[in-house]
């Protein structure tokens, strides 16, 4: 049972306030996209065993959106930030990489 | 391999158990084989069992990083059943439901298949369709279920509430012929025979690498060495994110926890499996007495084995609403499982971009009752490069948007 | 005999009687026993029957730890199996009866298995019952199923209460021994917020029962000092009968608390399940002792040594005139000394160990006491109790060097740390081979949401067994979880504690050393499930090499103990048949809760009305009132029909319909989504969440629309309102509402965050009543003055009105197909204007009608509904709405998803209307057959129902369904088979049966 | 216009704290940028009391006006229910040309009030996954969370009571929880 805080009302909440929402940083592919585009957009997730990038509601909350760091292999959180991003904030990034030797950030595409 | 009888046991009584042979063997890996099958589950080892049986490929490893049935082939909650609504979906499980009734004498190790009926009850009226559409689907199918009464689901567990408050029992759809098996014995049974057709099952044998050579796979990195093979089958639940990496290819899966629990075991008192779709929770008691219980899949990445409390919460209070008598029951023990959900909560049965190499996932929360007839399939697949049974099951399947969709049933929870 | 001492008993009320009973025998306790001390006071050393031979079994333990001594308690409905003796409180009139047996205790039919136990070794069924086929399960299976499982099912609902606790602490410390209070100390005294749970009514533990002196005061002096000290601190909570059930991630601990037993006359909720999120956790569980394996040691009699003592000290029970004690340790001289004090006997006092013990040993010959070292038990006499021991030599294979009469045995094969708690969410073990147990690696034990370690053993659950190195270790894990929780701790240092001192254990594993297979086959490990260490070996033997595959293959460890007792010396003997250490071998996983805890506990308040919500409308109890068959939907309960006295359901719908085509209607609609959308770029946002071009609508006109996922599914479907230039009312159906506000803020808040637009879900707000028929606008008229003509409020228009002196919005659009309006008014006035519309509709014979007339309603219309047309798997391509999809927009959510290749699938089934030859109604869900199988052999088919209801307006079946190239096959006749084989023929039509000009609903 | 009905029209059950529906409160829901002058200034007025801090509430001395935070661009702003309709036509007009969404809640939820002294805590604690120590939770604060199986929120107007507020539809199942939760002998005593 996982408690999150949520970057938008500063509330530490256990799992059961929140709602997940799978990957977060996905590009949205519409309409002139290719299949391969698309397919990965929907389907093909990261799903790793280790640090994830995830997307969390606050739904028994604030009702706000907003985007985890978290170990699937240790649930570890290394910090929530919020959901108006593209990717994750440098503090975020180098707190995951001070823990997780050799981590890096996926290639931009 | 000596059989197994009870005059076999009798005879060994006299001299203490003493002469009982190794289930099966504990070989050193070769160099090479005809095809490894990476993950001794029960799907992985009925591959195996049915590559040496219907196909004649024996020269097989079936590798384990650690030990035989110890996924989630042994933490289910050992349902069988068939009565799905799509077509490939009732294909796949009915094979495997057939392979089942006479598995313990195919293997001659008892795996305690326990045909006592499912029953999914249909507690509101939308549910009541969802099965009635079920069961038109399954008569054509040739999958024996059949909607029966409110009235019938009390005679048939006399011990549920068909009346409660919130949600009364409107009917349920009843396979007669679905059931129980010990999981263990189904894992256990299987590598028996894969040993003693000549198969190596090794155990703590960790795949670290898949080697590929002109866009086909030749062998595997292991703890233990490199291993060639001709073919490769993955059949990891839980972790063929991992595997697919290794081979270079990413798959439309998501890897949950899925939880499940048992009470203290006491005499009968229920004699057929119910699952209450509406309210989250399913239910058998074990032959050892303890009520089997089935509980939600958490909604977030997950590799721990190890769920979140208020999924057992949500599913135990459904149960106690459901049958009465288990308030006063205890829980003995929980557990957890990783399993791997897919795009349309599936599995995939498929080639792979990789030649040669197949894999085989995705069976969410509903893997062990396909076990025979996954391996049945995933074999021909390997051996044949085609299978009527896992055809519609392709990776391409995403892609293309033809999804195989069975939460169309009224939510229906594997 | 088991007897009560007349003096004595540290726990007891003496002069406080209480009577019970066991298996119809009325027996008497004293207050502050347990059932297992009042059952042994008694002189009733077995208990109950044993799982699988169905042996007699008597009590081993005094605590958590027991494996046999099960009863099933209570009557009625209040009956319970399988409850521990051992930890249940004795309460005037508790009654309770011994398990798994027939026809008596004393006479058991099953105990034939006993004496076929050669023939029954460990995993027997595996190898036997295949044949003939048909026999496992119509004669095998309802066999060992009867002669399997313990105790009876509980009879009835369950009448007691139960609840749930949520706490938060810095630190919470489990278990409120020595270790556990000095860990509440040391974390209290630095501030921190603590939380002490403890299991047993008492605090202090072991501790005073094993004697020893703290700081120069006996044991019992420093429990009650602490408890002093901590109870004033404000920052400190003592919760006693609060057992640590389950740790789960991030800090989360579940505590199983017994409040009050209703069967013993006590008020209050009877379990209450915490919930507790700490930072710190400390398990300061202590340690359990092992049994020793020698042949009868299961035998009615044969106890733990510290069992033995805990009787005698806390509850002045003598388990037998007569008790030999055979040990590993110095701890269990303890026991010999106790009971040799208290003036019983104890003939002997066998030391497995070559040396012998120290200072313990020495007290023990000073008293009298016979000492034999390198001598073991050979074998137990008797077989309902005790009679005599066979004793040997340890390092033998058994030979019998004396029996000596006895009618008790004292065993103690060492100790072995309680690490469930601090293993339950991973937290790894080492082995200690000076000890031989398993104890917590400090660093690797279970990490929180920071990575950090948040569990702390403490005391003998940390492996420190003797009392000054288990109060040190305590204090230290308190001031660490305090000072890792944030606070400073006072400088202070661990109290000074001293006990005798003990001589090494010596590990045994079997006795003796060289026990041969008959002795093997009758040394348990397993009370409860019947495993023996010859079943262990054969599991090795035969390739069950894995601690798992040996424990799932002979059930060890999987009984309601869990393995308390029987794990390690089961791992042992694996270890040992394998031939490699045990660390090797490793440990099986600790699964919570740490001793069963109740269904009911789990389910909390959630049961009866409340186990789920129930979502009302305002006219809820109206319907309630007049005869509502309900019909969930979501959370919410709509009345599918009103039954009239009676009346079937058919009637009643058929009744709805008929009113409400002829004449007038009224349909709580309440339940519909009702969520604004507003802002300059609402236009925009409407018109990607919709399939349609919303922007364009007017003010103060109405669209239908349709909403499809991003995967291309149609999800929900409703009427938009445009409220003025920049807001938008949409609605949504009854179970969507929520999705469709969480899919919108999902968009808005991820995806389009730079989009001026924001929501508001306002379904509640509203009580929203169809009045539908070609009566509706009279009856409207006369609750109105505003003008809602035809020419004034057009078909697909709305405006607001003042209706019965209620502001509303009136919104002309129709479900049913006829002249019909939607109120709209604050739910506050629902109810009102519900009673007002039914009382100037009464002229019109006006009736309420539920959601299947509407389903049949619209589906003589031919208007789709979510849920029934589709299933998720259903675009809107395939439903004939190409109207509804814009081809001018370059994107909506859904878009690119139906350009897949399966999407624009040609061969798609599409949407027609069904018409069987005969009139009859179409089996709702049936399929349409095409010819032949497909390669797996089963039927083809090319269609199917998605609706079908029998229309009274038309007197005859109408159906929609989905038919693969449906819409150019008008006039074909289809094969729809049912269940039973029989073919109903239906012909293709258009999909529309009622008022295919749309006169009535334009009117 | 006829009168308006609560959801449970003043339902009461006094255990060891007292349970009771609270009527009818105005209500309204005000979505924009909490941080514009404009905005503070309309919610302010409205109410005649100051802007929350973050989950924070600022209620006035009568009970009947109040802003809540509900999010970081949601005011709850509550004032007397007959008068809802005028302050929302006041906020709106205050705000016209903004981008903001207001709009009249007030028939859309439903208040309980618990009271009876410190124990109110105890019946939250029983039912909410908030930690309800004096320490950490107490007046001023607004605490939106799950009650059981349904979304709620509560405030603690003073030391010794506790406002909760719910979706109408629910009432019944709230209000059922709430008094099994404060029924006598069910004490905990653990924060009090």
């Amino acid at each position: 049972m996982l408690m999150l805080t949520c970057p938008n009302c500063g509330v530490t909440g256990e799992e059961s306030e929140f709602a997940p929402g799978g990957e977060a940083h996905l590009k949205r592919h519409g309409p002139g996209s290719s299949d391969e585009e698309f397919h990965a957009y929907l389907f093909a997730k990261e799903n790793p065993r280790g640090v994830h990038f995830e997307r969390w509601r606050h739904a028994n909350g604030c009702g706000k959106w907003f985007h985890a760091a978290r170990c699937t292999a240790t649930l570890e959180v290394f910090g929530t930030y919020s959901a108006q991003t593209t990717e994750p904030p440098k503090d975020i990034k180098d707190k995951i990489s001070a823990k997780r030797p050799g981590w890096s950030w996926r290639e931009v595409e | 391999m000596k059989r197994y009888s009870a005059f076999a046991v009798a005879r060994e009584a006299f001299r203490y158990h003493m002469g009982w042979e190794r289930a099966w063997a504990s070989p050193e890996p070769k160099k090479k084989y005809d095809a490894i099958i990476i993950g001794a589950g029960g799907h992985g080892l009925a591959t195996a069992y049915y590559l040496g049986k219907n196909h004649g490929i024996t020269n097989v490893a079936i590798l384990e990083k650690g030990w035989l049935g110890g996924g989630n082939t042994g933490r289910n909650t050992t349902i069988i059943r068939s009565n799905y609504l799509q077509d490939p979906s009732a294909a796949m499980y009915e094979k495997s439901r057939s392979l089942y009734e006479t598995l313990s004498q195919d293997l001659n190790y008892n795996i305690m298949f326990s045909p006592r009926g499912v029953m999914m009850l249909a507690q509101t009226q939308h549910e009541v369709r969802g099965y009635t559409r079920t069961a038109h689907a399954n008569a054509l199918q040739g999958v024996d279920t059949e909607f029966i009464s409110p009235e019938r689901v009390k005679e048939l567990c006399p011990i549920m509430n068909i009346e409660g408050p919130r949600y009364p029992v409107l009917g349920a759809l009843w396979q007669p012929r679905a059931g129980t098996a010990r999981h263990d014995a189904v894992a256990w049974g299987l590598a028996r025979a894969c040993s003693a057709m000549g198969m190596d099952v090794i155990q703590k044998c960790e795949v670290t690498g898949i080697r590929q050579e002109g866009g086909k796979v030749s062998g595997v990195t292991t703890n233990r060495g490199d291993i060639a093979c001709d073919k490769l089958g993955i059949v990891v639940a839980g972790h063929s994110g991992q595997l697919a990496e290794m081979a270079g290819f990413r798959l439309p899966i998501e890897s949950v926890a899925l939880q499940a629990l048992v009470s203290e075991p006491i005499k009968p008192c229920m004699d057929v499996v119910v699952m209450a779709n509406t309210v989250h929770g399913y239910m058998s008691q074990s032959d050892k007495g303890e009520m089997v219980i089935g509980g939600g899949a958490d909604g977030f990445n997950n590799y721990t084995q190890r769920g979140s409390f208020h999924h057992i919460e949500e599913t135990v209070r459904a149960l106690c609403e459901t049958f009465p008598v288990i308030n006063r029951l205890k829980m003995l023990r929980q557990w957890g499982g990783i399993v791997d959900m897919t795009g349309d909560r599936s599995p995939i049965l498929s080639k792979t971009p990789l030649g040669n190499c197949f894999i085989n996932c995705g069976w969410g929360t509903g893997g062990f009752k396909a076990t025979p007839g996954s391996g049945w399939g995933f074999a021909e697949l390997m051996a044949k490069g085609q299978s009527p049974l896992c055809d519609e099951f392709s990776l391409d399947r995403f892609k293309e948007g033809r999804f195989i969709d069975e939460s169309v049933a009224a939510g229906v929870a594997h | 005999m088991s007897t009560r001492l007349a003096q004595g008993g540290r726990l007891l009320t003496r002069g406080r009687p209480v009577n019970f009973t066991f298996n119809g025998k009325r027996l008497t306790g004293h207050a502050g026993d347990t059932l297992a001390s009042a059952l042994l006071a008694n002189d009733q050393l077995m208990v109950g029957r044993s799982f699988k031979y169905h042996r007699p079994r008597g009590i081993v333990a005094s605590g958590a730890e027991e494996p046999n001594a099960l009863v099933g308690m209570g009557e009625g409905d209040r009956f319970e199996p399988n409850q521990r003796t051992t930890t249940t409180e004795l309460h005037e009139g508790l009654t309770c009866i011994s398990q798994n047996h027939w026809p008596s205790l004393e006479f058991d039919v099953g105990a034939i298995n006993a004496q076929l136990a050669r023939f029954l070794p460990a995993g027997f069924y595996y190898k036997t019952f295949m044949e003939p086929r048909p026999f496992w399960k119509h004669i095998y299976e309802p066999f060992i199923r009867q002669s399997a499982g313990l105790g009876k099912p509980p009879k009835g609902a369950d009448p007691d209460s139960y609840e749930h606790f949520y706490a938060f602490a810095d630190v919470l410390v489990i278990g409120g021994g020595v270790a556990g209070l000095q860990a509440a100390l040391a974390a209290g005294r630095a501030g921190a917020r603590v939380l002490v749970m403890e299991q047993t009514p008492h605090w202090g533990g072991r501790a005073p029962v094993d004697g020893g002196t703290i700081e120069g005061k006996p044991a019992e002096q420093f429990v009650t000092d602490a408890l002093e000290e901590l109870t004033g601190m404000d920052n400190v909570t003592l919760r006693s009968r609060l057992m640590g059930a389950g740790v789960y991630d991030h800090g989360y601990v579940l505590g199983y608390e017994q409040v009050a037993e209703p069967r013993a006359g006590q008020a209050g909720p009877r379990h209450r399940l915490w919930r507790i999120r700490a930072t710190r956790v400390i398990t300061a569980t202590g340690a359990l002792e092992r049994p020793l394996s020698f042949a009868g040691n299961d035998v009615p009699g044969v106890m733990l040594a510290s069992a033995v003592r805990d009787y005698a000290v806390n509850y002045a029970v003598s388990v037998g005139d007569r008790t030999v004690v055979v040990t590993n340790n110095d701890d269990a001289y303890r026991t010999a000394i106790t009971l040799k004090e208290l003036g019983l006997e104890v003939p002997a006092i066998l030391d497995a160990r070559k040396g012998g013990g120290g200072p313990l040993a020495e007290r023990a010959r000073d008293l009298g006491i016979r000492v034999e070292t390198g001598k073991g038990v050979a074998k137990v006499k008797g077989t309902r109790r005790v009679e005599a021991v066979a004793i040997c030599n340890q390092a033998g294979e058994g030979a019998v060097l004396e029996e000596i009469k006895c009618d008790a045995v004292a065993m103690s094969g060492g100790w072995s740390p309680v690490v469930h708690l601090f293993s339950h969410c991973g937290g790894k073990l080492n082995w200690d081979a000076d000890q031989a147990l398993f104890r917590p690696d400090r660093d690797k034990g279970p990490t929180g949401a920071d990575g950090d370690v948040f569990v702390l053993a403490a005391g003998a659950a940390n492996g420190h067994l003797d009392l000054a190195g288990g109060l040190a270790d305590a204090h230290r894990a308190g001031r660490d979880a305090a000072r890792e929780a944030g606070f400073t701790a006072a400088d202070a240092t661990a109290p000074q504690a001293e006990a005798p001192e003990e001589m090494p254990l010596e590990p045994v594993w079997l006795m003796p050393q060289g026990a041969g297979v008959k002795l093997r086959m009758k040394a348990w490990l397993d009370y409860q499930n019947d495993v023996k260490v010859s079943d262990i070996q054969l599991a090795a033997r035969e390739g069950y090499e894995s601690v798992e595959h040996a424990k799932r293959y002979t059930t060890l460890g999987m009984a309601t103990d869990q393995g308390k007792l029987s794990n390690i010396n089961g791992l042992a003997i694996l270890s040992d048949a394998l031939g490699q250490p045990i660390p090797q071998t490793g440990t099986t996983t600790f699964r919570p809760p740490y001793t069963p805890i109740s269904m009911a506990a789990i389910a909390g308040q959630a049961r009866g009305e409340t186990f789920q919500p129930v979502r009302r409308t305002p006219m809820h109890d109206w319907h309630a009132e007049n005869g509502a068959y309900w019909e969930p939907v979501g959370q919410w309960r709509r009345p599918y029909c009103y039954l009239r006295d009676g009346e079937g359901v058919q009637d009643a719908l058929n009744r709805e319909i008929t009113q409400t085509r002829e004449s007038l209607g009224l349909l709580d609609a309440s339940t519909l989504g009702k969520i604004v959308v507003k802002g300059p770029d609402a236009g925009r946002f409407m018109d990607m969440l919709y399939t349609n071009m919303m922007s364009t609508l007017k003010p103060g006109r109405c669209r239908y629309g349709l909403m499809c996922s991003e995967n291309g599914f149609l999800m929900d479907d409703g009427v938009v309102a445009r409220l003025d230039e920049d807001t938008f009312l949409c609605h949504t159906t009854t179970g969507g509402a929520e999705n469709v506000h969480g899919h919108m803020e999902e968009w808005l808040q991820t995806e389009w965050w730079d989009w001026q637009v924001y929501t508001a879900n306002v379904t509640e707000q509203y009580a929203q009543i169809g009045v539908a028929g070609p009566n509706s606008r009279k009856v409207l008229e006369k609750l109105t003055d505003d003008d809602v003509s035809a020419e004034a409020l057009g078909f697909m228009g709305w405006k607001p009105i003042t209706v019965a002196g209620i502001p509303a919005r009136v919104f002309r659009i129709s479900f049913a197909g006829e002249l019909s309006f939607e109120l709209a008014v604050p739910a506050g006035h629902g109810r009102t204007l519900w009673d007002k519309l039914m009382e100037a509709g009464a002229e019109h014979g006006v009736m309420p009608y539920g959601t299947e007339a509407m389903h049949v309603m619209r589906a003589e219309k031919g208007f789709i509904m979510i849920g029934d047309e589709t299933d998720g798997t259903v675009i809107p391509q395939d439903l004939g709405l190409h109207w509804a999809i814009s081809k001018k927009k370059d994107d909506y959510i859904g878009k690119r998803a139906q350009a897949r290749s399966h999407m624009t699938d040609p061969d798609r089934w599409q949407l027609v209307g069904l018409e069987t030859l005969d009139g009859s109604v179409l089996p709702d869900g049936a399929y349409a057959t095409a010819p032949g199988t497909n390669a797996n052999g089963q039927r083809n088919v090319q269609g199917r129902v998605t609706s079908t209801y029998h229309s009274p307006t038309l007197g005859r079946g109408i159906a929609m369904g989905l038919v693969k190239h449906g819409p150019d096959r008008m006039g074909e006749v289809l094969e729809f088979p049912k269940v039973d084989g029989t073919i109903v023929e239906a012909k293709i039509v258009e999909p529309v049966f009622y008022d295919k000009e749309g006169e009535k609903l334009n009117a | 216009m006829p009168d308006a009905r609560s959801a449970l029209d003043g339902a009461s059950e006094a255990g060891f704290v007292k349970v009771e529906e609270m009527g009818l409160q105005g209500m309204i829901t005000l979505r924009g940028d909490l941080a514009a002058e404009e905005l503070q200034a309309a919610a302010t007025a409205a109410t005649g009391v100051d802007m929350p801090d973050r989950t924070g509430i600022r209620t006035a001395r009568d009970g009947g006006n109040a802003l809540a935070w509900m999010a970081p661009d949601e005011l709850l702003v509550m004032v007397p229910y007959a008068e809802a309709e005028e302050r929302l036509a006041q906020i709106q007009a205050a705000l016209e040309g903004r981008h903001v969404l207001a709009v009249n809640v007030s028939d859309a939820r439903a208040l309980f009030r618990l009271s009876g002294g410190p124990q109110v805590r105890e019946v939250v604690a029983k039912l909410c996954p908030v930690d309800m120590a004096p320490a950490a939770f107490g007046p001023g604060m607004f605490r939106r969370t799950r009650l059981a199986q349904v979304p709620a929120a509560f405030h603690m107007p003073d030391a010794d009571s506790m406002v909760i507020v719910c979706f109408r539809s629910v009432a019944h199942y709230v209000y059922k929880l709430l008094c099994d939760a404060a029924a006598t002998d069910s004490e905990v005593r653990y924060h009090v």
